[in-house]
Order: structure tokens, then C-alpha cells, then sequence
């Protein structure tokens, strides 16, 4: 198949673009494979993706049991950043945001990686001294992260409030190689490249079942039948409790929803990525114009990917407090993911207590930025049957041993990381 | 200025009256009743805008939300709203608008030179090149295409205007108000069930606009309806959400309709409608077909044209062909033909039809069994070509300057799909309508495929008697319904015309049917792939006119019916929103509730610097004329206290009465260490622990008596306390009688604290021996201050000798003051929270940078504290090994070995000549007034053993990397003589 | 948007509750390990259908209440106090 | 020295006058001084407690979300097995010692005559202004006199006790957050206009 460039466009342009082929194919099952992978968004396709590209294992299937992409990766609000606090997070996101940086060259796909800036307003000096807390740990751990005061916020922003009324803004951490990327076409990108080297991408298959034996996993029933494989990794952000059901287990996980919104497309307005200090809300625009924000989850478990009215009222609510601006413009859509929270914020990238059965989930709201990290992560787990050390802390016992990795100190509580 | 299209008589406008408005700078004028987009056509402005990708010339499309095409930069400064449909824009006096998405003029948009390059900006070109070089997007390929991309400019200016929010209740909802709308308002009104009926039009009838026959039974039924008190009439309301359990959202256009909003009036009102049962009467939108140059500036839907001639009085043009798949389409031609343009031919892909009978005997030129397959006209329409249905060519060319579209009706199902109703297909009228409802909802109307104005008003009057009675009202006899002929709106099953040129299935976003099918070879054949492959349907029309038409030519090309394809799923909004309406009011200075104590004035008098803890505002500091920055206020205040005395206002504090047989036992439960032994009169420092293991909460609490609690939180946390306490009372102790009662509001506190505040204490509090005997540290006892009741505390967070007067709050400036005045003498300053967060790192005390929710008991040193004996909450999992591990961070006090070098919170601490790891981070800072310098506070590994080391406060974010000496977080007093002196 | 049917105050809006965890977990008494309270506090069913919960009525009585509730479809089916056992039904 | 009158948290922002549009029915405020004491039942009491009350204060305590008024006081349900206790104010504290006497070993008693206030508003106009900011259904049919509720009104907790048909509406906040909530009160009403009597 041939790889996708400019120069090809233009000949595909002379020709009545008849020569473009299908992105991926849709094979059917094959009876066994070397791996399954349960999941056809960004993490599941990337895990396959460097399964075959880091660890030679190409004998590789992606059960999807809808569409690929049109789960969470298809629902977020598209932000890549690294600007952790806790080491074992910050150098994971960290190798994650590097693999952004050089994601359109390994997958042939242009997923539209733009490193535009993410600022962290702060409004106090509690905030702030969090802030330079977090921005000193990276730094530390070779992250790149900036501490902006008010005309550094100016300048990279000029249409934010600083004296918004109630909480002026005092200043912002920025990282500047943070920013976005097109979210469709990271799972089209990773497809496309799975694809490319043999990874079988199989949409309308869900998973029913789990074939166990003697404690340890052979494969799963699906809605297109029994495939087997020795090694199965999970990732279904969102529905990971359901999986791990069938597998007889429980996992730390409360499934939550997080609405975004998107608003008409607008000329140029907002050159970064920016979030408010003093409410739930974050912003950026994209490249077709339309700007792209959120705010918190709803706060109560759903399955159901649709947000209500209050917690919506409140991100517009902030959005205009930030920026008094956007009042005139309008909101065109919303709609909403639903998230594996953990109880501390942090994900599980891990075995599980069934042998041969791997899991990249409870990415809590941080699933987008990590797609890549965690596929990679994960695919080394698989390949190794040991976690990779910038994984090693993402288990599911580390509650069992007190190891919380609880980035903001906000307690067993799902519904509030 | 004549309106050379506007038609003598007619329509609902106000002819008497004129209204200038300007375009691009034009000067032009219309009438009351007039929309934007029919003035605009009174005076025959057809080019109005340039499309998303390609911009080409397009013109107004439709009447009404569905408009793809014709958007607008309405207003001028910081009121101008980008993407402004000028079709549901009314018009006023004054009015200013301008095209957008352009450069250079309207008529001469340079960027027109992207349709050159079309053949290599299908659908997700972007996605297979600008790769190379990598570091070129953001700097090359990104800006380009930014510039290039968007619609509309925002002002970038803040929005002068008001919004607010309001709630209803209602048994029915009422969700447009045409026909059916109309009918089932009357029938379920009729009654006495509580309705509201919004619509979002100005003027409501929906369809009968365009009907002068049915103007008296509108009249007639409005009148009706105005006669019933219960029954809320919304004109101008937006439905844009369904939510859950009957509840809707609908945005009401206040003052949109005037230059700007009067005063004390919103410009825009965000209703949640809490409704038992829903109506939806919500209409129909026209569809496009796709053929070639089915975007140039004078094609337009039939029933918008239709509408222009009838209720605007407007021409939409003097020579108009109508391309229609169905009889419903065709009174569009009649009514041209009224208004006195000339109808040059009807173009249809069927045999026969009644409306065919009809329109032959009127003498139209009828083309059977044809298809329109081309239009010629630069920057408006002048042509159409007409060939038989699939035949090759070209076809014949027939002047016109109006070509009037349709290829069926498109059921408005938004609402009745967010409420959750599947969707069904219907193969007479090819379209989609409302499937069995979840919620408490019923569709009526064209919204369900029932077309004609008398079957719609039958079917609103049955669904409108239905609601009612779903509600638990009795129906009422039935009322007289409109007698109207309902022509047949079934179509037969044309989509695409293929030919030369782009044919376009989405006009806003320049989706061809071409872009379709590519997206379909590429293995994006599902629609919701296809749909984000293309952007189809996903511009600011979000494909009302179009949408079904990409699925049909997806279904094509899949060789599957439309109804396998079906339609992507519909979200919020029904139509777009102004972020404002949903923001509300409490925006900007109103975002948060601003919480003041009782002392807020007494601050306000003495110039206090303030600052946000959580929403209170607390005094930072008291800046004098004297004081050289902050930190000399900062510092003369500390040292008052040192040195003298100081009093501070500590209202903010959590205060909760806990009280009840098992209170202690509760108290026992919830504090990690033991209050049941605490005597009456007594205050002990006591630390709470979530579940999990880790620091809650601390604060002193109080016996008052043998049933009777007195509990303090921190300020921040006194709202999660509040709320822990209940919980576990309710869930995991019901067993206990407690009772729990947050008095945070009915005390105010103030702190005196200094070696002089026994003898300020006792100026103002009668009736207590204020001795060191008789009154130890941690004593507490009621009394009276100033002459008001209050209660007396011997604690102390400076470290000094101190007492807290508690009072109730309406008391506090008179016992303020009267402290003030006992304490003249002795040279007492008030000191704000920075002096107070000074005296406490002074002190090793530890506050919320240090009680941060990641902290345990040990960490901060506190590990003495937890209880041997008996249960408390957090006790099992703060043994896990994670948390006992010796390893973890411990609270050490850190003094900069320059005391000129500045250190701050947030640094990390890293050993000097190591690896630059970080072994800890510095939580709290002050310059210090016992020993000049910068001290702080800091969680550091193997803390306790390091005392007496050098470390590094490393902060390479601000380039500073200052050595620190690492000694006890007591630095001030460490025996506790002065506090209990 | 919910609409939660408290017994002490009717039905009220979401925005004057706030969500309080998985009811179903039962707090380990004075006896109670790491391993209880392990999973009392961080091991879920999290059900994709009906689950019981504890919502304050926070902004209202106050109450602690349970709530049978659908997390699909968000239907709030039944609604007690705090001493008041609800069973889930079959899925 | 006796005790002064206290400070009221509105003195400086509720200045008698006509407050934004002149129409004709304005919203009229007032601000009915209150004395206020929480009774929390002691477990298994509630019989004799409301005993207690009848005894003392001539009133059935109410149930959820009703008001009773007896001879000199009103009692308000707020939450199972607690009441807002109000009257005119009277000399500081005696309320709560009349109640803490009456319901001894019965109730605890907690004093919040400085903790929340009490702001009355009244005319044609209360319902919608009420509207603007209030998520319940007042409407006759759902609300009345003698029914009371508590909510949250523009992020402030409020208690809202009908005491008329009029309609009169007595609104009870927490005294720290008074001024937000009586700023959203004058804005809400300013399109009717505002009477601050």
C-alpha cells in the first residue's frame, strides 16, 4: 500500500482521486492470534501499533465492538501536555508527549500534533505555589514547563480577563511543547499504521465472554465468535469494570462522564491551550476554527455519554468569567465521554490477577495525551509480562500497599480527581 | 431607496413603517416583519457570504435555522456576533451587518482561488501530507490553514451585555407553535393543566404565516389560547436541549430584536423547563438535492421562497424554476406566480402528480421525469440546466434567476432523539421520524411526518389532549381545526444528480457527494465516520437541509438503503446558543458567591489588603503610609504580636455543634485521637484522617459541657468536614444519637495573641479570672465581652499567648472595637493572614500547604497523636506499608543560609553535589521576625536526620537554586513557654 | 439533568445533591483489616445498569439518602433513607 | 453595660428606596428582624418533644416542608428531625434559653439568630423574580402559605417560607453570604424595580 504524501495527493488529484484505498482493512477474525487487543480507540490501536512495530509481534487483533475512534478518543477535548507533579506520572507523560512529537513521521498520518502552548492559570497564592511546586518537579525531570506572571499571560493570550472580578489571574504555568491534536485522526493514523503491518483491525466485534483456564485467559467469546490468543489486553476506557466482570474480577474503577463542547468555527481567537484556575473550565481552538472546551465531570457514575444542563452551565459560566469575550459567540454542539476514574487520579497500565490478561485503563480524564504512552507502555507489558518502568507504578495493588499516586491530594474519592 | 422585489401588499410587514439597515456597508431598507435575509432579497442583494473550504459565492438558502449559507457579522464593536444566520435575524432600525469569510471584497474573494485547487482539497487531504518537514506545521502549514479555516471574526471585545437565567415548571410543554403546536397548546391548555408553548420564531403559527386563508382560525386560536391563565405563551424561544427526566433547555431572545438591550433587560434569558409531559411540534426542515452548482447564490428551498412571497411580500427572484421530487413543493411555484414572477419551469423527476394537474392548468411549463443538472451565474444565479432523469449531457438551458428546491422534508427530530427516541424510517416520505419515546414525550405534526395544515393541527390537538391527560387532566371538547387541503409530501427518491461539477451535500462546509464517496473508498463508509472524515453535517446548520442527503449518497455507494446508513447521532444543541444565555449571570465578579465575615467593615475601615480563601475574603495585610512594601506591614505586624499584642479576625474557621448522648463517643470516632477524656472547659488540638489514611482536617475543639461539643475546622475544609461528619453518622453509625449543627455564620471569632493579651483579654471580658491557674492554655469558658454574651478560648496558633473571643456576629465589630480601645495601651495592631501564616511556620504549626491531602500523621510529625486504643477513621489503612514507609517525606523547618536569599514555596529540595533529584519540596515561606531571614516549612526524606544539614532549594522554573539549612519545623519556642505564660 | 425524588422534600433538581459513592459497600467495623477496608473503599461493581447510591440532599434537608438509579439511562427508580435497604433488581 | 444592637450584614447595601425599573408593582423587600434557633430532636424523642413545643410555644412542629406559627413563634422543618425556631427579635439569647428549657433532654438547641437573616419580599412580582435564581415550583398549586423549602438560590443556601398567598415570601440565608444573595435578589427584581422598605 502506498504511504500517504503530498506528492501523492497531487497525483491522486490529476487521476479524480480514484486511487485512494481503504485506510485500514476489514478482515474478518482469524480463529487464534498471537495477541487480542479489546478496544478500538487510540490506546487499544496504538498498543497494537507497537506491538508489532517495537516488538515484532504483528499477529495482532483489535476487537472493536462499534466503530474505531468513537469512543473516548472520538469525545475529548484533544489536549497533550506532560506537566505532572508526581515523578511517576510527569516522566510517563513525558515519554508520551515525545512520542507525539514524532507521531506523524512514525505513523505516516498526519494527526495534526500542534504544539501551541498549555497554560495552567493560577489566582492565588495557594495555586501559584502549587503550580511552581508542579513546574520545579518537571523540570527536574527534564520537562519543559514555564511560570508566567500576569503579561506573560497577556502575551500568549491576550483575550483572557486577568482581573476577571472575582479571581484575578496572577499568573500561569505553561508548557510550551504542550498543545493539541486532531483526535479522529489518531485513531486513524494508529489504524492505518497497525494496519500496515499486519495487525488484523476488527470494528462490530464485541467481546461477551472470556475463555479461562487453570487461571489464566485463552482468548474471548464475541459476537463473531470464539477467537483464542494467550494474551489479552484490555482498552475500554470507560468500560473496563464490564470487562474485568467477565474475567472475575473487581478493579478500582467508577465510570463517570465528562461533557465537552464545541463552539461555531471563528477565525483565529485563541492561540493556546488555556485553563482557568478558579473553576472548572479549559479552552483551545481548533484548526477548522471551532473552539474546543470543557469543564468537570457531572459527578455521578454514568455509562450513558450525555452531560446535563448544571455542570454545563457552570463551564460557560467560567468560560465567560476567563474570557468575557466568548459571551456573543455561540455553542454549536456538546456531548460527553464516560471515564474510568480511580481513586486517585492515576491510571493502571499493568497485569492483572488473571494470567495473560493486561490492561491499559483508569486514564481518569487524562486518556487523549497519554494514547501513545499508553500503547506503547502497554505493548511492552504484553510483550514482556512485566511492566516497563515508567509503568511499574500504575498497578491495581497499589491501594492494597498505600501507594497512591494522588496527583492533587483529593482522596479516595472517584468523583472527585 | 426602493425594495425593487418587495411585493405591494401582503405578508405580515409594516410597510408604514421603514427600517435602514446597512450590508457591507450598504445602505439599504425593510420593514417591520422583515427578517435580515428578506430585506436583503427586498432589495436584491443575492450574494451574501463565501463558503467554509472553497469560497464560493452563496446566497440566502433557506428562511429560517437550517440556513447554511447565509451568515453574517451581525453588529458592529464589542456587540458583533460572528455566524449570525441572517435569515431568523429580525430586522431594526439601525441594523449593521457585514459578509464574512472572505478576503478582499464579497464579490472578489481572493481565497475563491482555493475551488482551483479542489481536485487535492477533498475530503481529509490535511490528513495524508504536511508532515515534512515536521517542524513546519506549527510554524507553515498550521497558520495557513487556521487563517484560511473558521467563519466568522469575534470581536475579541468583552460582551456589554446582560443575561439571565430562569426555571418553569409546567405539566405540558409545548415545543413550537405552527399548526400542531398551536392545536395541542389549545387542547391541553383547555384543561387547566399548567403549558408552556415556545416557539422560536417572533410571530407564532409557524406554516399559517404563509397561509392568508388560515390567518382567522390563527388569530382565533391565539386569542383562545391568551384566555387561559395557565398557559405561558414563550415567542422567541429557542428549544435547543432535551435532557434527562423532562428536562429541557430553551434560550429566549429578549432584546435581540433592538439595537441594544433597554436597561435592567437582558439581552438573552436560559430557561430549564421542568416538564411532566412534552409536546414536540417542532416542524420540518426542507432538503436539498445534490446536483451541479446546487450551491450558487439564487437556488434556494422551495418553501423558503414560499415564504419570502407570502408572509414577507418579498420576490426572491423574477424568474424562478421549481426542481421538485413531491406535490407538497409545488405551491412554492403558485405562490411566485402571485407575487408576480414569472415561473419558467417546473422540473420534476416524476410521471404525474395532482400538484402536476394543478400547476398545468395554471399554465406553468411542467418538465416530467427531468432533473436539474447544472446552474450557470457567477455571483448569482442566471441559468439552469434541465435534463430527463440519468440522461447524458448537458441538458436545455433555461434562463432564471431563482431556482426553488426541494427534495422532501426532513422531520425536525432533534429534540425527540436527544430525549433518547430511536429513530425510524419512513419509505414513503424517506425520511427519518421519531421511533417509540423513552421519556414522557410525544412528536406531533410535520416533526413526525404528518404534513398539511390541518392534519398537523388534528394531530398537535390529539397529542396536545393526550399530554394533558397523561398529566392527570380531563380532556375538554374538541375546537374547530383549520380546513386546509394537504398537498402529498412524499417524494420520490431522488438524491444526487450526477454531473460535471461539485454537487454539494453540505453548503457550509463545501461537502460534495463526491467527498462522500471518497470517504467511503477510504473505508469510511459508517456515517459517523464518514461524517468526521468529511465534517459533514458538521457546521453551524449541522446538516438540517443536507444531512440526510450525504447518507444517501453513502448508502449508494455502500449498496444499502438510506435506512441501513441512518443518520449520525444527534447532540445538543438543536440549534446554536449564545454562550452568554447559557453563562447566565453569575459571571466574572459574580462567578462565586463572595463569603465576608462580620468583620468585613472594620477591614474595609482600616484600608485592608485582601485576600481569596476560597470564596471568603480575608485581610492580607493592613497597609500603613509608613510601611515601605507588604512584607514591612507584614512584618510590623508579626512583631506586634511577638513583641506586643495583635488581634486578627479567625471567623472563617469551621465551627460546628456536635452534641448528643454518644457525642464523644463520635468524636472519639472521627478524630484520630481521643476527646472522651477531655473535661468541661477544655479545648484539645485534634487531627482528623480521611478513610484512606491520610490528614483530613485539624482544629481545636471544645467541651462545653457533658453532651456538648464545640468543634473547629480549617476554613477550607469546614464544608467537606460538615459533610463527613453526616455521612458517616448516617451510613456507617446510625446507631449513634448525635446531633450536628453548623455554626460557622452565628460566631464570629477574633484572635488576641501576644505577651500582652491577658491584660487586653481582660479590659473586655467580664466575669472570668483570667489567672494562668485559673485559666490555662487549651481553657475555654463563657463569659461575657464588651457586654455581650460570648466564649473565651486560651489557644493559641502564633505561639504566643493568645485567646480566641468568640461572639455571636453581630457583636463582632462592638467587641472589635472594644478590644481595640483596652488594647491602646499596650500597642495592639490588628494583623492579617500573612502576619498569621508568618507566626504559625515560626512556629512549626502546620496549615492547608501542609494538611494538602497527601500528607499522613507521620509525614508531619504528628504520628504521636493517633490513639493506641480504639477505632477512628483512617486507623487500618494508614498501617498499609506505603504509608508507614520510613522513606516518605517528614516536616522539617528550613532557614536560607543567607538570610538575604529569598526561597520559596514550591522549590524542591535536592543534596547538594547529588544527582538533582528531588528529596522533598518547600510548603511554606515567610521572612521570619524572631531571626531575620527566610525560614519555611518543607517536607524533605529522611527529614529528622538531615537537621542540622545544608540542602538546596532548587527552582530552576525562576533560575534560583539557594542553599537552605535544614532545622526542627519549631523554630519559635519549641517548649511552649510563651503560650502558656 | 437528574431529578431526584427526595422523601423528605420531593422531587428537586441535581444541582441541590451531591453524589456520595456506591452504597452497597458496607463500612468494616472496629474488627476490620487492610483487605476490608481495601475494598470498601476502592473496590467496585460499578454496574452498567442499576446501582445503589448515596446522594446528600446537600443543598436541601440534608439528608443522606439512597438512590436506585440507572446509570445508563440515569431513571432514578427508588429513593430512601439512610437506615432503608433498596435491592437492586435483575438486570 | 448593656448589649448594643447588633450589626446587620445588609446595613450598608439594603438602603430603603425604589431600586431599578419604575414599574408600577415593584418588588417591596424588607428585612423582619428574627430571632432564629435550630432544634435537633434527640433521638426517639419526637413525641415528646412535639409535646414540648405545643406546651411551650402553642405549635404542632411541622412536617417536612411546612411552617407552623403559634402564639409567639414559628417553627420551620429544614431537615428530619430539625427546625428553624423564629420570632421577632427579642432580648439576645432568650429564645434559645426558652427553647433549650422547654426541650431539655429532648433537643439540642443551637442559637442562629446572627447566623442567618431574613428577607422578605412580597408583590406580584415575587414569583418571577423568584424565577430568576430559584429551581423550585412555587406556583400555587405546587407552593403555598405555610409551605416552606430549602434550596439553593445563585450558589447561596436558602430557606424559603411562604407566609401569604399574596404573595409573601420570607427568605432565610446565611448571614456571610448575605450580600451575594441580596445583590442576585436587586438584580433579579430590577426588571420589575425594587421597593426596599
Amino acid at each position: 500500500m502506498a504511504g500517504y504524501s503530498g506528492f501523492r495527493i497531487l497525483l491522486e488529484g490529476l487521476r479524480g482521486n480514484s486511487g485512494w484505498h481503504q485506510a485500514w482493512r476489514k478482515p474478518e477474525p482469524s480463529p487464534t492470534y498471537d495477541v487480542i487487543v479489546v478496544g478500538g480507540g487510540g490506546h487499544g490501536l496504538a498498543t497494537a501499533f507497537y506491538l508489532a512495530e517495537v516488538h515484532g509481534i504483528r499477529n495482532v487483533a483489535v476487537l472493536e465492538r462499534g466503530l474505531i475512534g468513537q469512543g473516548n478518543t472520538g469525545r475529548n477535548t484533544t489536549i497533550v501536555r506532560s506537566n505532572y507533579l508526581l515523578p511517576e506520572n510527569n516522566n510517563f507523560y513525558e515519554h508520551s508527549l515525545k512520542l507525539w512529537e514524532g507521531l506523524e513521521q512514525s505513523l505516516g498520518y498526519n494527526v495534526m500534533m500542534s504544539q501551541r502552548g498549555v497554560i495552567n492559570l493560577f489566582h492565588n497564592d495557594a495555586q501559584r505555589n502549587a503550580a511552581i511546586r508542579r513546574g520545579n518537579s518537571m523540570r527536574l525531570n527534564g520537562i519543559d514547563a514555564e511560570i508566567l506572571d500576569r503579561e506573560g499571560v497577556k502575551a500568549m493570550c491576550p483575550i483572557v480577563d486577568l482581573d476577571n472580578g472575582r479571581y484575578p489571574v496572577m499568573g500561569g504555568l505553561m508548557q510550551r511543547r504542550g498543545g493539541t491534536a486532531r483526535h479522529d485522526a489518531v485513531a486513524w493514523g494508529f489504524a492505518h499504521a497497525a494496519d500496515a503491518r499486519g495487525v488484523d483491525i476488527i470494528e462490530h466485534c464485541e467481546v461477551t465472554g472470556m475463555i479461562l483456564a487453570g487461571g489464566a485467559i485463552q482468548g474471548v467469546r464475541t459476537t463473531r465468535g470464539e477467537i483464542r490468543a494467550p494474551k489479552v489486553g484490555l482498552a475500554v476506557a470507560g468500560h473496563t469494570s464490564t470487562l474485568t466482570e467477565m474475567a472475575g474480577f473487581r478493579v478500582p474503577i467508577e465510570t463517570h462522564l465528562l461533557q465537552a463542547f464545541v463552539s461555531e468555527a471563528l477565525k483565529p481567537l485563541i492561540d493556546c491551550v488555556v485553563t482557568f484556575g478558579a473553576g472548572h473550565f479549559y479552552i483551545s481552538q481548533s484548526d477548522k476554527g471551532g473552539l474546543v472546551f470543557g469543564g468537570g465531570l457531572d459527578g455521578y457514575p454514568s455509562y450513558g455519554q450525555r452531560g446535563t444542563l448544571p455542570e454545563a452551565e457552570h463551564v460557560y459560566a467560567a468560560g465567560v468569567s476567563m474570557i468575557p469575550a466568548l459571551g456573543r459567540l455561540r455553542g454549536l454542539r456538546s456531548w460527553a465521554g464516560v471515564m474510568d476514574m480511580t481513586p486517585d487520579g492515576s491510571p493502571y497500565i499493568c497485569r492483572t490477577p488473571l494470567r495473560g490478561l493486561y490492561m491499559t485503563a483508569g486514564w481518569c480524564y487524562g486518556g487523549f495525551k497519554a494514547t501513545p504512552g499508553s500503547g506503547w507502555c502497554h505493548a511492552w507489558t504484553i510483550a514482556k509480562d512485566e511492566p516497563h518502568r515508567l509503568n511499574a507504578a500504575f498497578t491495581l495493588d497499589r491501594f492494597r500497599e498505600g501507594r497512591m499516586l494522588d496527583e492533587r491530594g483529593n482522596g479516595p474519592f472517584f468523583w472527585a480527581q | 431607496m426602493s425594495q425593487p422585489h418587495r411585493r405591494q401588499a401582503g405578508g405580515h410587514i409594516d410597510r408604514a413603517r421603514r427600517l435602514a439597515f446597512t450590508f457591507d456597508g450598504r445602505r439599504f431598507e425593510g420593514h417591520p416583519g422583515d427578517t435580515l435575509a428578506s430585506a436583503l432579497l427586498a432589495n436584491g442583494v443575492r450574494l451574501v457570504g463565501r463558503s467554509f473550504k472553497y469560497h464560493r459565492p452563496r446566497g440566502i438558502f433557506s428562511a429560517g435555522v437550517e440556513e447554511p449559507n447565509a451568515l453574517v457579522e451581525l453588529r458592529e464593536g464589542a456587540r458583533r456576533e460572528p455566524n449570525t444566520r441572517a435569515t431568523v435575524v429580525e430586522l431594526f432600525d439601525g441594523l449593521v451587518a457585514g459578509s464574512q469569510n472572505r478576503r478582499g471584497s464579497l464579490a472578489f474573494d481572493w481565497m475563491a482561488a482555493a475551488g482551483l485547487l479542489a481536485p487535492w482539497l477533498g475530503a481529509g487531504f490535511y490528513y495524508k501530507t504536511f508532515m515534512w518537514p515536521a517542524a513546519w506545521w506549527e510554524r507553515v502549514y498550521e497558520p495557513m490553514i487556521r487563517r484560511a479555516a473558521g467563519l466568522g471574526h469575534a470581536s475579541g471585545m468583552p460582551d456589554p451585555d446582560r443575561y439571565e437565567a430562569a426555571h418553569a415548571h409546567c405539566d405540558v410543554l409545548v415545543v413550537g407553535a405552527g399548526p400542531a403546536g398551536l392545536a395541542a397548546a389549545r387542547a391541553a391548555g383547555a384543561t387547566g393543566a399548567r403549558v408552556i408553548l415556545a416557539d422560536q420564531d417572533v410571530l407564532l403559527g409557524g406554516d399559517l404565516l404563509n397561509e392568508p386563508g388560515l390567518e382567522a382560525w390563527r388569530h382565533e386560536t391565539l386569542s383562545a389560547i391568551a384566555g387561559m391563565p395557565e398557559v405561558t405563551v414563550m415567542p422567541r424561544t429557542t428549544v435547543f436541549g432535551f435532557y434527562d427526566q423532562g428536562v429541557l433547555g430553551a434560550v429566549e431572545r429578549v432584546a435581540d430584536h433592538v439595537p441594544e438591550p433597554p436597561p435592567h433587560t437582558p439581552r438573552q434569558r436560559a430557561w430549564t423547563i421542568r416538564a411532566r409531559e412534552v409536546v414536540l411540534a417542532t416542524g420540518a426542515h426542507e432538503r436539498l438535492i445534490a446536483f451541479p452548482g446546487n450551491d450558487r447564490p439564487g437556488v434556494m428551498l422551495a418553501g423558503a421562497a414560499r415564504g419570502y412571497a407570502r408572509r414577507h411580500g418579498v420576490r426572491a427572484g423574477e424568474s424562478a424554476v421549481l426542481f421538485a421530487t413531491h406535490d407538497g413543493a409545488y405551491d412554492a411555484a403558485f405562490a411566485m406566480a402571485e407575487a408576480g414572477a414569472r415561473i419558467v419551469a417546473i422540473v420534476d423527476p416524476r410521471q404525474d402528480s395532482a400538484a402536476m394537474q394543478r400547476a398545468r392548468e395554471a399554465g406553468f411549463d411542467i418538465r416530467t421525469g427531468s432533473e436539474v443538472c447544472g446552474t450557470v451565474g457567477l455571483t448569482a444565479l442566471r441559468g439552469v440546466s434541465v435534463r430527463g432523469v440519468g440522461a447524458a449531457g448537458r441538458g436545455d438551458a433555461f434562463a432564471a434567476d431563482l431556482l426553488m428546491v426541494s427534495g422532501g422534508w426532513n422531520p425536525a427530530v432533534h429534540l425527540a432523539s436527544m430525549s433518547g427516541a430511536p429513530l425510524a424510517w419512513d419509505e414513503a416520505l424517506l425520511a427519518f421520524v421519531p421511533g417509540a419515546p423513552v421519556q414522557r414525550e410525544r412528536s406531533a405534526g410535520a416533526c413526525r411526518g404528518v404534513h398539511g395544515i390541518g392534519a398537523a393541527a388534528a394531530d398537535g390537538a390529539a397529542a396536545g389532549h393526550a399530554a394533558a391527560e397523561a398529566a392527570g387532566f380531563v380532556a375538554m371538547p374538541a375546537f374547530p381545526l383549520p380546513d386546509a387541503p394537504a398537498a402529498d409530501c412524499r417524494p420520490c427518491e431522488l438524491w444526487e444528480v450526477k454531473g460535471r461539477g461539485k454537487a454539494f451535500v453540505d453548503l457550509q462546509d463545501d461537502v460534495t457527494a463526491a467527498d462522500i464517496r471518497l470517504a467511503h473508498r477510504e473505508g469510511f463508509s459508517h456515517i459517523e465516520h464518514a461524517k468526521r472524515y468529511t465534517t459533514h453535517a458538521m457546521g453551524t446548520d449541522q446538516g438540517k437541509t443536507g444531512g440526510i442527503v450525504g447518507a444517501a449518497v453513502l448508502a449508494e455507494a455502500r449498496g444499502e438503503p438510506v435506512s441501513r446508513v441512518g443518520l449520525p447521532r444527534f447532540r445538543p444543541y438543536a440549534a446554536p446558543i449564545a454562550w452568554g444565555a447559557m453563562a447566565g449571570e453569575g459571571v466574572g465578579k459574580h462567578f462565586q458567591p463572595t463569603r465576608r465575615t462580620a468583620l468585613h467593615g472594620v477591614h474595609e475601615a482600616l484600608g485592608a489588603a485582601w485576600l481569596d480563601a476560597g470564596i471568603w475574603k480575608r485581610p492580607a495585610y493592613y497597609p500603613r503610609p509608613a510601611d515601605a512594601d507588604a512584607w514591612a506591614s507584614v512584618l510590623r505586624e508579626a512583631r506586634a504580636v511577638r513583641e506586643r499584642v495583635g488581634i486578627c479576625d479567625v471567623s472563617t474557621l469551621g465551627k460546628i455543634m456536635v452534641e448528643g448522648p454518644d457525642a464523644a463517643t463520635f468524636l472519639d470516632r472521627v478524630y484520630a485521637n481521643t476527646f472522651s477524656t477531655l473535661p468541661i472547659g477544655r479545648a484539645r488540638y485534634g487531627l482528623m484522617l480521611r478513610d484512606d489514611g491520610i490528614v483530613f482536617d485539624d482544629g481545636t475543639t471544645s467541651r462545653i459541657g457533658p453532651e456538648s461539643w464545640f468543634v473547629t475546622t480549617t476554613t477550607a475544609q469546614a464544608g467537606p468536614v460538615m459533610q463527613h461528619l453526616e455521612f458517616h453518622l448516617a451510613s456507617a453509625w446510625p446507631d449513634l444519637d448525635v446531633s450536628l449543627a453548623s455554626v460557622t455564620d452565628q460566631w464570629a471569632a477574633i484572635a488576641i495573641a501576644g505577651p500582652r493579651a491577658r491584660e487586653v483579654v481582660a479590659a473586655v471580658v467580664q466575669g472570668l479570672d483570667l489567672s494562668n491557674e485559673a485559666f490555662p492554655f487549651m481553657a475555654v469558658a463563657d463569659c461575657t465581652a464588651a457586654g455581650v454574651p460570648a466564649r473565651l478560648f486560651r489557644i493559641s496558633f502564633s505561639g504566643e499567648l493568645a485567646y480566641e473571643i468568640a461572639m455571636p456576629a453581630g457583636y463582632a465589630t462592638h467587641v472589635w472595637q472594644a478590644a481595640m480601645e483596652a488594647g491602646a495601651t499596650h500597642g495592639i495592631e490588628p494583623y492579617g493572614m500573612e502576619a498569621l501564616g508568618l507566626l504559625r511556620i515560626e512556629k512549626g504549626h502546620v496549615a492547608g500547604p501542609e494538611l494538602n491531602g497527601q500528607t499522613t500523621a507521620q509525614d508531619l510529625g504528628l504520628g504521636r497523636m493517633l490513639k493506641k486504643k480504639g477505632d477512628f477513621i483512617g486507623r487500618v489503612l494508614a498501617q498499609r506499608p506505603g504509608l508507614t514507609d520510613p522513606s516518605r517525606p517528614r516536616l522539617v523547618g528550613l532557614r536560607s543560609v543567607d538570610p538575604a536569599r529569598q526561597i520559596r514555596v514550591g522549590s524542591h529540595l535536592v543534596l547538594p553535589g547529588g544527582d538533582g533529584r528531588s528529596q522533598g519540596w518547600i510548603t511554606s515561606v515567610t521572612r521570619s521576625v524572631v531571626e531575620p531571614g527566610w525560614i519555611g516549612l518543607g517536607m524533605l526524606r529522611e527529614g529528622e536526620a538531615r537537621i542540622g544539614s545544608e540542602v538546596l532549594a532548587a527552582n530552576p522554573l525562576m533560575g534560583e537554586e539557594v542553599p537552605v539549612r535544614v532545622v526542627s519545623a519549631h523554630m519559635h519556642d519549641p517548649e511552649n513557654i510563651r503560650v502558656r505564660a | 439533568m437528574l431529578r431526584i425524588p427526595c422523601p423528605h422534600c420531593g422531587a428537586r433538581d441535581e444541582a441541590e445533591f451531591a453524589y456520595r459513592g456506591d452504597a452497597t459497600v458496607t463500612r468494616p467495623g472496629p474488627d476490620g483489616d487492610i483487605a476490608a477496608f481495601h475494598d470498601y473503599l476502592y473496590a467496585r461493581t460499578n454496574p452498567r445498569g442499576w446501582q445503589v447510591e448515596w446522594w446528600q440532599h446537600s443543598a436541601g434537608c440534608r439528608a443522606f439518602l439512597k438512590v436506585l438509579r440507572h446509570t445508563v439511562t440515569h431513571e432514578v427508580r427508588a429513593v430512601a433513607n439512610a437506615a432503608e435497604t433498596l435491592e437492586v433488581p435483575p438486570a | 453595660m448593656s448589649a448594643p444592637e447588633p450589626t446587620h450584614p445588609l446595613a450598608a447595601h439594603a438602603a430603603p428606596g425604589r431600586h431599578g425599573a419604575a414599574g408600577e408593582a415593584p418588588l417591596r423587600v424588607t428585612l423582619p428582624p428574627r430571632d432564629i434557633v435550630q432544634v435537633m430532636a434527640r433521638r426517639g424523642r419526637a413525641d415528646a418533644l412535639a409535646e414540648a413545643a405545643r406546651a411551650s410555644f402553642g405549635l404542632d412542629l411541622p412536617h417536612a416542608g411546612h411552617a407552623a406559627t403559634g402564639k409567639d413563634a414559628t417553627a420551620i422543618w429544614i431537615q428530619p428531625g430539625h427546625w428553624l425556631l423564629t420570632a421577632p427579635r427579642g432580648v439576645e439569647g432568650a429564645l434559645a434559653a426558652r427553647a433549650a428549657a422547654a426541650f431539655a433532654g429532648l433537643a439540642a438547641v443551637a442559637d442562629q439568630s446572627h447566623g442567618r437573616i431574613t428577607i422578605a419580599i412580597a408583590g406580584p412580582a415575587a414569583h418571577s423574580v423568584l424565577a430568576r435564581g430559584c429551581r423550585l415550583d412555587l406556583h400555587p398549586r405546587a407552593f403555598g402559605p405555610g409551605r416552606a423549602a430549602a434550596t439553593q438560590i445563585a450558589h447561596v443556601g436558602c430557606l424559603i417560607h411562604q407566609t401569604d398567598a399574596a404573595p409573601v415570601f420570607e427568605l432565610t440565608v446565611f448571614a456571610t453570604l448575605a450580600e451575594p444573595f441580596f445583590h442576585w435578589l436587586m438584580e433579579a427584581g430590577a426588571g420589575a424595580g425594587v421597593l426596599i422598605e
